[in-house]
């Protein structure tokens, strides 16, 4: 982060690559090489884009801090900013103002086996906490991984999702919500298929991200298998401007989405006032 | 997402563009725009070589948007959206940018700075072309029956035609009896054939043809719908009358003024206007010796500017009438300008003279005046040749009027959603590339409720009518452009501006799942974008030149005028 | 602290010499309203004045700042930060209501990632409070939240009206140097004047409200909310007339090529101030709004940052809210709610 | 005349007519008249009339669609052309919503009462209306004033003092006119007088004090949109700093949005916390419809506003 917090670094798009109809992947290198080697963030983080003369918008950082040089973001086309950020191709600058917000609890988890619960464009700011147990493989226990999307074409990162298939370490069930010819896995949405899985909750930390009606009824899921509401941890959408506690928009009771999250888990949130009314 | 990627085809159009415009200078500036994957110039990008290169190059650069700088849309546009087509790209992808009327031709003395605003152009367009969207055609049936409001000679002659195409017609006409203004005349000019042998075998083959349903006395009462399937309620006595017709004829055709209060008519009995001198004396009244006839009363005159067109020939045809019956009767016609256009006419009027008919040419400012208490005795005018005021002595004085617009034209304008123009008479939608057409798809005029005609014209006009209102019943059925208007429902707040300006009647507002909103008939709606304009939210939004595409554009003119938003 | 007098007759003469050294900043009127606006000498300013109708906050926080201006070259863009001042600054006559509100801005600018905007601006910038008038405005109600409208508290040096003098009492180092700018004007007091010269107390409304955030807290639910609503028009002056409320925008201006970003004020009373590009409001109505502010000023602002609540009493929303919302009688009403069982 | 509104409005509520009645209530202090929103009888006595009720309440009746129940309202003469324009613009249903009119002799400017007084408004204990003037009490004494001296400055043309579309009424119809010895246009015509620039330079000055709290907007009783463009982001407008540039695109849009619907409520201009002389510019749209049109906004229910209609006869003076 600059001493002056507004102020972004630059940064330039190295790779794109398309995910969904509507969402893409923009890998980018910040352009001063000290910055490289010296920036450093955690699973969970998120950054502020800037396309200069458009505006600025909370991305999170689809990255592990394990990987050297360059950041990932998985960037779906929904508002202004967005949209003129896939405009953009190799070689393009981008303004990154981060890292932000807090992570998933790296630390808090070790020893224990984790479920990652993803839906839609939920398993970027999932992906990059896997990729940070996957490297660093001895601190964690087991890995399930649960996601689901609207079809087969709205699955991201689909390349990754073959590897994790493979991997022997790696649990990967995936659904889709309405199947097509391609597809001859799971159809379903995903909180009946999590039921259906039905993962123990022993030694185990939940992590799920997804659309809000998603993340609701895989909560009330793990619930009722009897996950402790403290191991169950999710990252909450909120309008979010400054990035840095201040600007006043993304607060849920005295807690701002930008600074003191986006990662809660459910206890903590059980104790906001509002944050569960979505 | 895949990225938008964009082919810019600049025409050199030989040397109409490439003389003045430098044209690489154009396609240089051209590649470094945003999303720009390909940039070519082309001798003439509409001859076949250039086609096929547009359809190359969406296959081979995989183009997503296609621009072409050259010409005008008018002539041109058709020809490149059909080669994006036929490559596999929606015609409504394609962006038309004009370098040609809109540059080098205005501009060709400063080619320098043509060069420019070509640039400048194609900037825009390609800003534009990034924000077109795919659009789909609407297509209706269309369904097979004609309605022919009006039974004159026009209505009669569409009817009759369009029948002959197997066409199911209804014929509304107000009177009881088939035949129109016609039907008050004695004789025809410059035949002078009795109107009767023109009437009568028509009245007869449409009464009598299988494919026609008159309705006699009746009038139409209400009609909704657009081309294709219009809902008509046509009524008589009470009695109404349901029908569903695909096209619509107007052939309502016009009235003659009656000028009241002018040259003594309607205070003095022996003032007529030729219609009713046509009834009275052709039907046998005794023939007056000095006959005053006065033209262009109230024609051409402030309050309705237009020339009658044939009410001279009626004059002269009268003239000669009386000339024949009685070749000592004194017969004057007092005119402004004798309007005898074409040989016949013109040798009437020449045969008129050489019968002794004497025309004497009047000033508005100083109008005859007919003189008399109780009747009319004489007519006073300034003789213009002689310089002088000259007294005719009259014992009838026939004054020449023109036709004018039936009264109930502006309820029938109102119903069809068609206009009038200033004069009150059906106003096609253009005079010269739209004649016989209204804007509004699937109706159509002919004889004198589009403008006085004469009975030649009437029936020419009538054919073109009932060849157009056929077109799309033949068809079976018509694709609407798909330049047209939708409502954002989230953002409308059913102001109802646009219900009110809409000149098609293609708004109303009804119930959505957002509240009430303004609802947009595809069918009906011509793209016009008045409705556009007068939204205070933004809600209504053109198809192909929405809020997002204009901006753009305008950004790409004025990098900082705009800033972010659209970009 | 030392105390020191003024006569009145010679503050013109003070000001003028600050403003030989300094940006001089005083309320001054303009179309009728009284706003705290750079002069060029004291005869802009307006002595006698209630308060601003802007508070002082736009100094430190401005309703509109550059935060940065952009510049594309070929692919390459540059940023230059911009300078949030030239020179240093002197405020006069800033109300203590005012002046602690900065103490509260200070908390959300000035620690956890500090504001370097806001913080240059509150360092280079001294403060001359100026104690209120006797009696104050009807409406005032600063020391309903234990805020008294004489002290000293927190600025650099403060004049109290005693008649023909101010009293000086000079609180701070960059006090001290802006007294010793025209050292001669400000004699000490004789004992006897020490005496004599008092400020007159003041006498407001009070209520206590030490139950204020139990009681608004326990309101999460309540259909108060929505009642109270109702004649709120949604327009942003209760926020932007505040010292305290601090929501802002982020907006670039210009083109793609180059341009500034912006700061700029924003208000959670706007209908979109939190909606999201996906077209989710979590504060889709007025009465979510409505309680997100009374919740920020009486609950999550004191909890977040462990200070007093965010209301300095000085009544400027009430004066000028069109739909004649009142923050006293909210207060009143949240006080009368049953008291919260434990 | 209060207690007549409170029985009316008792009966109302009492026999479920209306759910909730938007009125003007007493504020915390005396000067201070309030929008006031009464549910239930025991709120009714809360309900007061007096030459110190500013607020076109009508901009409250937009909110009833959002709300259970039928709501009734509280109008003056020039408050009823809001709900005529309402009416027209198929806002509200004549059948939502009770209207009880008044007839009003006039509202007093509080910026101009102190003034005039040289007291703040803070000190008034309350402006009684007695004929030709006003009776203001400030602290033990009253004083007169005369109407003209502080009259808001649209009521110094009223044409319309008691509603003309309503429900009931309270008391009698008194017709209510003062000689303003000015043309209502005046302050336009004054600026109409100066040069281009020097027009451009007073508006600039005007504009760049806007701090954008759109209070003007949300006031208007025109402002329905669901979404105003002003908020739109894609495409966007207009930018949030309110810069001279953006406040002045800000204005115009609004003065054009509002041709030929401003209905002279002055509501901007009296909420504006800038003073900005905003009356001048609606004024002045409202000249040019009354001058190119022949139309007032907010009169007839059934003639069609100039802006949404096209006659041949229609002046285009710029083509």
């Amino acid at each position: 982060m600059s001493d002056n917090i507004y102020l972004p670094w630059i940064a330039t798009i190295t790779e794109v690559r398309p995910e969904t109809a509507d969402t893409s992947t923009f890998v980018v290198t910040f352009d001063d090489p000290q910055l490289r080697e010296s920036f450093t963030y955690l699973p969970g983080q998120f950054a502020e884009l800037s396309n200069f003369g458009v505006g600025e918008c909370p991305i999170g950082i689809a990255s592990s801090p394990t990987w050297a040089g360059s950041l990932e973001f998985c960037v779906r086309a929904v508002g202004t900013v967005t949209n003129a950020i896939h405009d953009l191709d190799v070689g393009d600058k981008l303004g990154v103002r981060g890292p932000l917000g807090n992570s998933w609890p790296i630390e808090e988890i070790e020893g224990k086996d984790l479920l990652f619960i993803g839906g839609g464009i939920g398993l970027p700011p999932l992906r990059s906490l896997i990729h940070y147990v996957l490297d660093n493989r001895e601190r964690y226990g087991a890995v399930e991984i649960i996601y689901g999307a609207r079809s087969p074409q709205d699955l991201v990162y689909k390349q990754e999702l073959k590897q994790w298939e493979e991997q022997p370490d790696v649990d990967l069930y995936v659904t889709v919500d309405a199947g097509d010819g391609t597809w001859d896995g799971p159809v379903g949405f995903v909180p009946p298929f999590l039921r259906e899985i039905n993962p123990t909750p022993e030694n185990k930390v939940a992590f799920t991200c997804g659309p809000p009606i998603m993340i609701k009824l895989v909560v009330e899921a793990l619930e009722e298998m009897g996950y402790a509401d403290a191991n169950i941890v999710t990252t909450l959408e909120m309008k979010m401007k400054c990035g840095v506690g201040k600007c006043g928009r993304c607060n849920i009771g005295d807690r701002y989405v930008c600074r003191d999250g986006p990662v809660f888990s459910f206890d903590q949130l059980r104790r906001i006032p509002g944050a569960l009314e979505a | 997402m895949p990225k938008t990627r964009v082919g810019v085809f600049v025409c050199h159009c030989g040397n109409n563009i490439g003389g003045v415009v430098r044209v690489p200078e154009v396609v240089e500036d051209a590649r470094h725009l945003p999303n720009v994957v390909c940039v070519e110039d082309n001798l003439y990008t509409c001859s076949e070589e250039g086609l096929s290169s547009i359809k190359e190059q969406i296959a081979e650069q995989n183009l997503s948007r296609v621009v072409v700088a050259s010409c005008t849309p008018r002539t041109h546009e058709p020809l490149f959206k059909e080669a994006c087509e036929e490559a596999g790209l929606n015609r409504y992808l394609f962006e038309f940018v004009n370098i040609r009327e809109h540059c080098s031709w205005v501009h060709r003395h400063d080619p320098a700075r043509a060069t420019e605003k070509a640039k400048e152009l194609v900037r825009m367009g390609v800003a534009k072309a990034r924000y077109l969207e795919p659009q789909e055609e609407f297509e209706s049936e269309v369904f097979p029956a004609a309605l022919v409001v009006g039974g004159g000679v026009a209505g009669m002659t569409a009817a009759l035609s369009l029948a002959n195409q197997g066409i199911q017609v209804y014929v509304v006409e107000r009177e009881e009896k088939l035949g129109g203004l016609v039907r008050e005349l004695r004789t025809l000019f410059p035949t002078e054939q009795d109107t009767g042998e023109l009437l009568s075998p028509l009245m007869e083959q449409v009464r009598g043809h299988p494919q026609i349903t008159v309705y006699l006395g009746s009038e139409v009462e209400n009609v909704e719908g657009f081309i294709g399937d219009f809902q008509v309620t046509v009524g008589s006595d009470g009695q109404n009358s349901e029908l569903q017709v695909g096209t619509v004829i107007v052939a309502t055709g016009a009235q003659e003024l009656r000028p009241s209060g002018m040259y003594g008519y309607s205070t003095l009995p022996n003032v007529v206007t030729q219609l009713e001198f046509e009834e009275s004396f052709k039907s046998g009244a005794d023939l007056p010796p000095n006959v005053v006839m006065i033209n262009c009363v109230g024609a051409r005159v402030p309050e309705r500017t237009y020339c009658g067109r044939f009410c001279c020939s009626t004059a002269i045809k009268n003239a000669i009438w009386l000339k024949e019956q009685d070749p000592d009767a004194k017969v004057s016609v007092l005119h402004r300008d004798v309007m005898a256009y074409g040989v016949d006419i013109e040798d009437s009027y020449r045969g008129a003279m050489e019968l002794g008919v004497r025309f004497l040419r009047y000033d508005i400012q100083n109008p005859p005046q007919v003189l008399g208490a109780k009747r009319a005795e004489a007519v006073k005018v300034q003789h213009q040749l002689m310089g002088k005021e000259v007294i005719l002595p009259a014992d009838l004085v026939v004054l020449t009027t023109p036709l004018v617009p039936r009264e109930d034209s502006e309820r029938l304008s109102k119903m069809l959603k068609v206009p009038l123009g200033t004069e009150g008479f059906f106003l096609e939608a253009h005079l010269k590339l739209r004649p016989i057409e209204f804007s509004t798809d699937g109706i159509y005029v002919c004889g004198s409720a589009r403008y006085p005609s004469s009975i030649p014209e009437s029936v020419s006009q009538a054919y073109a009518a009932a060849a157009k209102a056929g077109i799309p019943i033949r068809d079976g059925s018509v694709r609407v452009e798909a330049i047209t208007v939708f409502c954002d429902e989230r953002t409308c707040s059913a102001c109802g501006n646009c219900v009110e300006v809409c000149p098609f009647g293609a708004v109303e507002l009804e119930e959505g799942k957002f509240g009430r909103i303004a609802s947009v008939s595809v069918a009906q709606c011509k793209g016009c974008g008045c409705c556009v304009a007068a939204c205070p939210s933004g809600a209504m939004q053109q198809r192909g030149f929405d809020d997002r595409q204009l901006l753009s554009m305008i950004g790409a003119l004025a990098e900082g005028m705009v800033s972010g938003g659209g970009r | 602290m030392e105390r020191k007098k003024l006569q009145k007759s010679d503050l013109s003469r003070w000001l003028d010499r600050i403003a030989q050294e300094h940006e001089l900043i005083g309320p001054s009127e303009d179309d009728g309203v009284i706003r705290f606006q750079p002069v060029e000498s004291s005869a802009e300013i307006a002595v006698e004045f209630a308060n601003s109708l802007i508070p002082p906050k736009s100094l430190f926080f401005p309703a509109v700042e550059s935060l940065f201006s952009f510049h594309k070259r070929g692919k390459d863009i540059e940023l230059e930060a911009t300078e949030p001042l030239d020179r240093d600054r002197v405020v006069f006559g800033i109300r203590n209501c005012d002046v602690q509100s900065l103490s509260l801005l200070d908390y959300v600018f000035g620690q956890d990632l500090e504001d370097v905007y806001y913080q240059e601006r509150r360092a280079r910038t001294a403060l001359i409070a100026l104690a209120c008038p006797t009696p104050p405005r009807s409406s005032c109600f600063c020391t309903t939240f234990g805020i008294d409208p004489l002290s000293s508290d927190g600025s650099d040096v403060l004049l109290t009206d005693v008649g023909d003098v101010y009293l000086v009492d000079v609180v701070t180092e960059k006090g001290e140097g802006l007294v010793s700018l025209a050292e001669d004007l400000f004699p000490g007091l004789t004992d006897d004047e020490a005496r004599q010269l008092q400020p007159r107390p003041v006498e407001m409304k009070k209520v206590d409200i030490s139950q204020l955030r139990e009681k608004v807290e326990a309101l999460w639910e309540d259909e108060y909310w929505h009642k109270m609503s109702l004649p709120c028009l949604g327009c942003g002056i209760c926020t932007y007339v505040c010292p305290t409320c601090h929501c802002f925008d982020i907006v670039d201006v210009g083109s793609t090529l180059e341009g500034e970003r912006y700061r700029c004020w924003d208000s959670c009373m706007y209908s979109d101030f939190a909606l999201m590009a996906s077209g989710e409001n979590p504060r889709p109505t007025k009465r979510e709004r409505i309680r997100n502010r009374y919740f920020h000023k009486f609950s999550t602002f004191p909890s977040r940052y462990g200070s007093g609540y965010a209301c300095v009493g000085c009544a400027r929303c009430l004066i000028h809210c069109p739909g004649g919302m009142e923050i006293t009688e909210v207060i009143k009403d949240i006080l009368a709610k049953e008291s919260i069982s434990e | 005349m209060q207690d007549r509104l409170h029985d009316i409005v008792r009966k109302l509520l009492g026999e479920g007519t209306i759910e909730y009645f938007i009125g003007y209530g007493a504020g915390s202090e005396p000067h201070r008249v309030v929008p006031c929103f009464v549910t239930s009888d025991h709120e009714v006595e809360r309900l007061v009339w007096g030459p110190l009720c500013l607020q076109n309440l009508s901009k409250y009746v937009l909110q009833a669609k959002d709300l259970e129940g039928k709501a009734g309202v509280l109008v003056k003469g020039c408050d009823t052309r809001a709900i005529v324009e309402l009416l027209k613009q198929h806002q509200i249903e004549r059948e939502e919503v009770v209207v009880i009119g008044v007839a009003c002799q006039g509202q007093v400017d509080p910026r101009t009462l102190e003034e005039v007084l040289g007291v703040p408004m803070e000190q008034v204990q309350g402006v009684e209306d007695a004929g030709d003037q006003f009776v203001v009490t400030i602290g033990e004494d009253e004083r007169t004033v005369a109407k003209e001296q502080v009259l808001l400055g649209k009521c110094l043309y009223c044409r319309h003092p008691s509603a003309f579309e309503y429900d009931f009424t309270l008391g009698e119809i008194v017709p209510f006119s003062i000689d303003a010895g000015e043309s209502e246009f005046a302050m336009v015509e004054e600026l109409e007088r100066l040069s281009v620039e020097e027009r451009r330079a007073f508006w600039q000055k005007q504009f760049a004090r806007c701090i954008r709290c759109n209070a003007c907007r949300e006031v208007c009783y025109a402002c329905y949109c669901k979404e105003c463009i002003f908020d739109r982001k894609m495409p966007r407008w207009l930018d949030k700093p309110p810069l001279l540039s953006e406040n002045e695109i800000y204005h115009l849009i609004r003065a054009v949005h509002l041709a030929g619907r401003c209905i002279d409520c002055r509501e901007c201009e009296r909420v504006c916390p800038m003073n900005l002389p905003l009356s001048r510019l609606y004024k002045k749209v409202q000249k040019d419809i009354a001058e190119l049109f022949d139309y007032e906004a907010g009169i007839e229910l059934d003639e069609v506003p100039p802006l949404v209609s096209f006659e041949l006869d229609d002046q285009d003076p710029f083509m």
